[in-house]
């Protein structure tokens, strides 16, 4: 059996799965709707310099004496208050959002999954501890943490990502500590513990991946409500900044512009709109496929 | 069963003394003068030196941190680096409000949310199903400040049917007696049965009750639908169904009872969103309570208030959590 | 036959009921209570008795999985609960356990080869070669394909999962093997089939067992020794075949008479096992057996009875004898 | 079942019966209560309308409140430059400007019903200066007060100062019922309370919202036939509420439109978009300790890349005039041949070239005010003109007080590199607004360029001290100084702001007054 083979065979089953589970969320319409409109939005995310017309002045470039012009063939979204091409800059966005809204997703899960399982499958000690403090960060408004944080290190969309991410582990952890008292009484973890596995490896390797599927469902509804947060802190002056074509912060702009230039906010208010509902539509479907008690057998 | 609540309580304080400390040393760290703040733009550096020893911005960390703990234990929050008032006042003097609002829209959104998880259920999969799905996704995935901006446009702007914001209308407030007894204006309006102020306070609350609500009734409909689907399928909704009973009554008083415990502590975790959500909010529909209050005050670092409504919120969410406990503990499907 | 590869005394394993505040206990669960017995070399030791016995518990305790409340387990001459974490850890690659459910006990996110493959990982250092032959080697003895090593444990049936189990158990050559009730959740057909299996593996490795059944006719089938146990302590001890032919205590006589296709003489006035183990909460006073027992006297109410040895090593706790 | 559920029916549908009656007669009840209103005017604006009720006190957006409870001695006139009396009827200086005596008007009440008389004065001055907060420093000439008699009172002072300006300043000049306070306890005022001579009298707070005012019947100025019984002035934070509510004639009157709302409210037959001149100027201050901008060559640099017509006409949206030196047009001091910057992109190159700038050196912080919408602008006009000369800029809008605070951090490479200012006057006055801006500190307060020029200190002493006595003097020495200072560029001077205030046409009377920027003396207005 050479190398190839055997990483090839053991990768194939989890494609097997994964192909499973892609074919039972294009079953539900919603759900196969969602799916086509995220990978349009990764589309974009990838392809915004290339798909925006007028790429050399989103970022930056001003031209004044082309502000705020309505919808039109040149500007299909019009212009915002600095003369700027707002569809290419809701292009743009899409990377940003995704960016942003992928990698506080992540951060959060790579703090909160481990402390979860940790707290699930030690002593009653290490629990106590750990879930206290996970009590403590979550009755934490998230907000004062994002205040604090642009406050000691300035206002940014990183700070503001990291800002979410701190304030939105705790939520993992809970998940996955319920998952992991499940786990930890079932005999594969016992077999584990009595063939001498150390206690870390078996939570890395028998009580995460176990308990990863409402995590994922989890998460896919995060990326939407992690969005949502950003662009409610770049709205709050917490996070982007000027002249980064977020679509909080343009929304937040708009607001000043709002009854002279209606397109300002609402064609970066539906982008949100959109991408915040098409990760929810997939966590929704996720949840139906993922669970063993609705997941029907082929 | 009180042992349970006792310990909750308690773990509750545990962590609230947690959420103190952990903001007393944020905004400690915080590069911030506060007795700048304090004495108002344009003061000269002799101002500035006295507010400092004024605010006590002079002792060591821990005496710091100690008196905040002694006058916290006092229910003493300090004072407004903005206004000079105590925070505690302000801060009651913005509840009320505050409360309405929350109160309200969780209601709506928890009646509009039932009603659509039921739908949702009854008709699963079809296009009913998929409408109520959806809009019940929709509404969580709406950001409320852009809706709360449209819906201003739509309904005092264009049509006119709605204020724009505030309690209520400047007549009303002039030349009415308002009563004043939770400081919640609908519920003591209609006690004291004047109408006049009644309508006028609903009329004000309708726009920012409806947006605050979105979030809620996506919630409950998304809990209640999988909560139901799930009772659905078990063997004693399946018996009554045999006995012929009407497919209404099975959903409304067999099913929908047994989703409740699910749903009811959705519902502390939505009414938890919604106190955050205020922040956005109220300063949109210019509504005099907390969010606004935080709002202007995390502007101009008003680090008194802000931790005020931190403790607050926390306070707030513990209860919340605690609420959300008892009601499963209550539930007699989950003691057993 | 004469060296004790595993010798227990006195275990004990209470579980605190608490309450109030603090958590003080109120009353102790008595899961497993002065159990002695030793298991020697090459030898097979069933242990029977209803669910909720201390079956599990037990199980669990020689394990290490959990601490006992008091006694001692010695396998190979050491100590399991004063040695070191590391001498612990050499000690697991000895003594292996197959469970129950083959459903929960393998994870269902692994493929065979890694589940095969896990204690081998832990304890060996192996190339990734040496390792798959060593996989390939164990599922041939088990009696699986080769090519069952990419699939995931839910693509088998009960039994092939079990097989896998066993493959997993034996990985390490270990010198005891405890197999809690390793049959009780397949189908018959292949109930026999492990069981063959089993005994095979047993004469071609010189294994260890401590079989741990609710169901005296495997327990027969397969065992050197015999253990009952009715709430948390042995009932009778002895020789299979002793036991199954000369039963003395009424439980056991009991437990006989539930099998089907069996006729003891001595059988005959015993009618069958009424209601279910008693809670173990607060096990009755005197013989814990006197509530379900139709010979119940009144001394069993009262007085616990000692071990009564009946000769060839068979030993029995009741007052008739 | 079924019937429990129909019960429920029923009473939901009488619940509405009842709803609608409800509302029949609630309209009937306003109809009746619109007939013999009260008139009102409501003034909206996006922050609180008040901070501190304590006259001495209060520094912070109370101007437009104070100045309609509470009077001071003088009130500036700025478009016409002149001094009008108000609770003073005259005053006379003597011995170069160390002595002011000030006629107090009879007849005058406060709104407890006590009158006012020089005692009052005395005793209001002195409280602000004793209690030493807010903007009580412009009293710090001051060494004694004396009551020469009940209606007379002479300012003896340490050094030569304008004393009849400071009177005017529009915080902590204000004259208290001594009485009032003198009966309470020293936080009363701050809690809420307010006993002045002013023809609006208190009558509810509701802190950082809405402050609601009720004319004084016994104002010593008397009343017009037409008046507005209630003045309210309330936060509305959104631009865009402000204007639709002015625009359904909902509020009487409204500041910090956005300049495109503005120019569309133009055409509106409903409201009147009033625009005069200001005495708050913005200005870009540059961080003259720490490199690159510490080197006079690229400080001239960045002042030629910068946009000054764009900035005039998209950013402040043509509501401002581009700035000519430090000094507003409308204050005194300011010169109209001073040396005006314009954008030269050539030029700037060469001067960067010059100063060996490196192109790839580190990204700039520039630093706003995150409220200001015209200030984004400028810097993003800024960032991107920039930019084409090879230098990188780095964007953060921040609250005031955060910005500050990193302005004043110990370490320079910790502070901003480019701050986005925006001034006004403590009372009308060159010398403190330069002292504030540019005179050398020991502790930096104001001085954001952190510019230190013992050279520009004396001239900036001189001409004050010349002021009182040769005023041609010490406008030319206020001349030298300003040019100084675009020369070495610590800072460019942006532009002037213009006021907009936005009225409905009911509301009549309003005219603007510069050195009181925003603020309405409802007194003299009137609805029609």
């Amino acid at each position: 059996m050479n190398h190839q083979v055997i990483s090839w065979n053991a990768i194939a089953p989890r494609i097997k799965e994964f192909r499973e589970t892609v074919y039972l969320l294009k079953r539900n319409k919603l759900t196969r709707i969602a799916l086509l409109a995220i990978y349009a939005l990764i589309f974009i995310a990838i392809f915004a310099p290339w798909l925006a017309p007028h790429s050399t002045h989103i970022m930056m470039d001003t031209n004044p004496q082309d502000k705020l012009l309505a919808p039109c063939t040149q500007y299909l979204f019009g212009t915002d208050e600095l003369g700027r091409d707002i569809f290419s800059r809701v292009l743009y966005g899409t990377r940003i959002s995704l960016q942003t809204g992928l990698l506080a997703v992540g951060i959060s899960l790579l703090i909160g999954v481990p402390l979860g399982a940790i707290a699930g499958a030690s002593e009653w000690y290490v629990d106590e501890a750990i879930m206290r403090v996970t009590d403590i960060f979550l009755s934490f408004p998230g907000l004062l943490l994002a205040i604090a944080i642009a406050a000691i290190l300035g206002p940014s969309l990183q700070n503001a990502m990291l800002a979410i991410s701190i304030s939105w582990w705790p939520w993992y952890t809970r998940i996955v500590r319920g998952q992991a008292i499940s786990l930890r009484e079932r005999q594969f973890v016992k077999a584990a513990k009595a063939i001498g596995t150390p206690h870390y490896k078996i939570i890395f390797s028998h009580i995460i991946p176990n308990c990863i599927a409402p995590v994922i469902v989890q998460a896919s509804m995060d990326i939407g409500g992690v969005i949502l947060t950003i662009a409610a802190l770049s709205f709050l002056g917490l996070g982007a900044q000027p002249p980064t074509p977020e679509w909080g912060l343009m929304i937040s702009t708009s607001r000043t512009y709002f009854l002279s230039a209606w397109w300002y906010s609402f064609f970066p208010g539906m982008a949100i709109l959109i991408t915040v509902l098409v990760f929810n539509l997939l966590g929704d479907g996720l949840r139906e496929v993922l669970d063993p008690k609705t997941r029907k057998k082929q | 069963m009180r042992i349970f609540i006792i310990k909750r309580l308690l773990l509750g304080l545990l962590v609230l003394f947690g959420v103190i400390s952990v903001t007393f040393v944020i905004v400690r760290v915080i590069p911030s003068d506060p007795a700048a703040q304090w004495v108002g733009p344009r003061a000269t550096i002799e101002q500035i030196e006295a507010a400092r020893v004024e605010l006590g911005l002079n002792d060591s960390f821990f005496v710091q941190y100690g008196n905040f703990v002694a006058d916290l234990a006092q229910g003493d929050l300090g004072k407004s680096i903005r206004t000079h008032q105590p925070v505690m006042t302000e801060l009651k003097a913005f509840l009320p409000a505050t409360l309405e609002l929350v109160f309200l829209s969780t209601f709506i959104g928890v009646f509009l949310g039932l009603y659509l998880g039921v739908v949702s259920a009854r008709r699963k999969d079809q296009w009913v199903d998929h409408l109520c799905r959806f809009f019940s996704v929709a509404t969580v995935s709406i950001p409320a400040f852009w809706i709360g901006l449209l819906l201003q446009y739509v309904f005092y702007g264009t049509l006119d049917w709605l204020p724009l914001g505030e309690r209520l209308s400047m007549n009303v407030k002039l030349f009415h007696e308002i009563p004043d007894i939770t400081g919640m204006l609908l519920f003591d309006s209609l006690i004291t049965w004047n109408l006049v102020v009644f309508w006028d306070a609903l009329k004000h609350i309708l726009l920012p009750g409806f947006v605050m609500a979105l979030f809620p009734i996506g919630l409950v409909a998304r809990m209640t639908r999988s909560a139901l689907l799930e009772i659905l399928n078990e063997d004693y909704i399946k018996a009554a169904r045999s006995y012929g009973l009407s497919e209404r009554i099975i959903m409304w008083s067999y099913a929908l009872k047994n989703s409740l415990g699910p749903t009811a502590t959705v519902v502390t975790l939505a009414i938890g969103y919604t106190l955050v959500n205020t922040f956005l909010i109220e300063s949109i529909f210019s509504w005099p309570g907390i969010g606004n209050y935080i709002a202007s005050a995390v502007v101009s670092l008003d680090y008194p208030a802000i931790m005020g409504v931190t403790i607050f919120s926390a306070v707030s969410y513990v209860f919340l959590n605690l609420a959300a406990d008892m009601i499963i503990a209550l539930d007699p499907q989950v003691r057993t | 036959m004469s060296e004790a590869l595993l010798q227990v005394s006195a275990l004990t394993k209470h579980f605190p009921i608490t309450s109030g505040f603090f958590s003080r206990p109120v009353a102790w669960v008595k899961a497993v209570d002065q159990v002695n017995f030793k298991v020697s070399q090459g030898e097979t030791l069933g242990i029977v008795g209803e669910s909720g016995c201390g079956k599990t518990t037990l199980v669990n305790v020689l394990l290490n999985l959990i601490e006992p409340t008091a006694g001692q387990v010695i396998f190979d001459n050491i100590d399991l609960f004063s040695c070191s974490k590391e001498e612990l850890r050499t000690l697991r690659q000895h003594l292996q356990i197959v469970f129950q459910d083959p459903f929960w006990s393998l994870n269902p996110r692994w493929l065979i080869k890694d589940i095969i493959a896990e204690p081998l990982n832990v304890h060996l250092k192996l190339t990734p070669l040496e390792r798959v032959k060593r996989v390939e080697e164990l599922l041939d003895m088990v009696g699986l394909p080769n090519d069952a090593v990419f699939k995931s444990p839910h693509e088998f049936s009960g039994g092939q999962r079990q097989r896998i189990a066993i493959a997993r158990a034996l990985a390490l050559n270990p010198k005891l093997l405890v197999l809690d009730e390793p049959t009780s959740s397949i189908d018959i057909f292949s109930q026999a089939r492990i069981l063959e299996l089993l005994k095979d593996l047993k004469k071609s490795m010189n294994l260890t067992y401590i079989l741990i059944s609710h169901d005296l006719s495997v327990v027969h089938h397969m065992s050197d020794k015999i253990m009952v146990m009715y709430l948390g302590e042995v009932v009778e001890y002895g020789p299979a075949n002793d036991i199954f032919n000369r039963p003395t205590h009424p439980y056991t006589k009991a437990l006989l008479n539930a099998i089907p296709d069996i006729t003891t003489e001595s059988l005959e006035e015993i009618s069958e096992l009424k209601g279910s183990v008693p809670s173990a909460v607060n096990p009755p006073t005197g013989c814990r057996f006197n509530t379900r027992c139709t010979k119940a006297m009144d001394v069993c109410m009262e007085k616990k009875p000692g071990i009564s040895d009946i000769g060839y090593e068979h030993t029995a706790n009741c007052h008739l004898i | 079942m079924r019937e429990k559920m129909l019960s429920n029916v029923k009473g939901i549908s009488s619940l509405f019966t009842i709803l609608a009656i409800a509302g029949l007669l609630v309209c009937f009840s306003v109809a009746a209560a619109t007939a013999a209103e009260p008139k009102v005017a409501l003034y909206i604006q996006d922050t609180e309308p008040i901070l501190d009720w304590d006259p001495s006190v209060e520094s912070g957006g109370g101007m437009l409140v104070l100045n309609n409870v509470y009077e001071t001695l003088l009130r500036y006139d700025a478009t016409q430059k002149k001094i009008i009396p108000l609770l003073a009827t005259s005053y006379t200086q003597s011995n170069y400007g160390m002595t002011w005596t000030f006629k107090i008007r009879k007849g005058v009440r406060f709104h407890d019903g006590s009158k006012l008389d020089a005692k009052a004065v005395k005793f209001s001055i002195e409280r602000t200066m004793k209690l030493g907060k807010g903007m009580s420093y412009i009293w710090a000439p001051v060494t004694k007060i004396t009551v020469v008699n009940k209606y007379t009172v002479k300012f003896d002072l340490e050094w030569p100062a304008p004393l009849d300006l400071i009177a005017t300043s529009n915080y902590a000049a204000f004259i208290m019922s001594p009485k009032a306070v003198k009966s309470h306890n020293q936080d009363w005022l701050s809690q809420g309370n307010a006993v002045g001579t002013g023809p609006y009298v208190l009558q509810k707070s509701t802190m950082g919202e809405e402050v609601i005012l009720r004319a004084f019947d016994d104002y010593w100025n008397g009343w017009g036939e037409k008046r507005y019984d209630f003045a309210v002035v309330k936060k509305i934070v959104e631009s865009s509420s402000r204007r639709q509510m002015i625009e359904k004639g909902d509020a009487s009157a409204t500041v910090y439109l956005p300049a495109e709302d503005l120019d569309q409210m133009k055409s509106n037959p409903n409201v009147i978009v009033n625009v005069g001149p200001s005495l708050e100027n913005t200005s870009i201050m540059f961080n003259t300790q720490r490199a690159p901008l510490d080197n006079k060559l690229v400080r001239q640099a960045f002042a030629y890349a910068f946009p000054y017509k764009k900035v005039v006409k998209y950013a402040a949206g043509g509501y401002a005039i581009k700035a000519r030196g430090a000094l507003p047009a409308q204050l005194w001091g300011h010169s109209k041949s001073l040396f005006q910057y314009s954008q030269d992109l050539e030029k700037a190159k060469q001067l960067l070239k010059q100063a060996n700038y490196s192109q790839n050196s580190r990204k700039l912080l520039f630093t706003y005010v995150s409220s200001m919408e015209a200030d984004k602008k400028m810097a993003e006009m800024y960032k991107s003109d920039l930019a084409k000369i090879g230098v990188e800029v780095e964007l953060r809008g921040m609250p005031w007080e955060s910005m500050w605070e990193l302005s004043k951090s110990r370490k320079v490479e910790d502070r901003q590199d480019i701050f986005a200012m925006l001034w006004w006057p403590d009372y009308c006055d060159p010398y403190s607004w330069l002292y504030n801006m540019f005179h050398s500190q020991k502790e930096i307060l104001y001085n954001l360029a952190y510019w230190s020029d013992p050279k520009f200190d004396k001239l900036i002493d001189d001409a004050n001290y010349e002021m009182m006595f040769k005023k041609k003097k010490s406008l030319a020495l206020y001349h030298e100084a300003q040019e100084m200072l675009l020369d070495e560029s610590p800072s460019i001077f942006v532009y002037d702001k213009k006021n907009t205030l936005v009225t409905h046409k009911s509301f009549k009377g309003f005219k603007d007054n510069p050195a009181y920027p925003n603020v309405v003396f409802f007194h003299e207005t009137y609805p029609e």
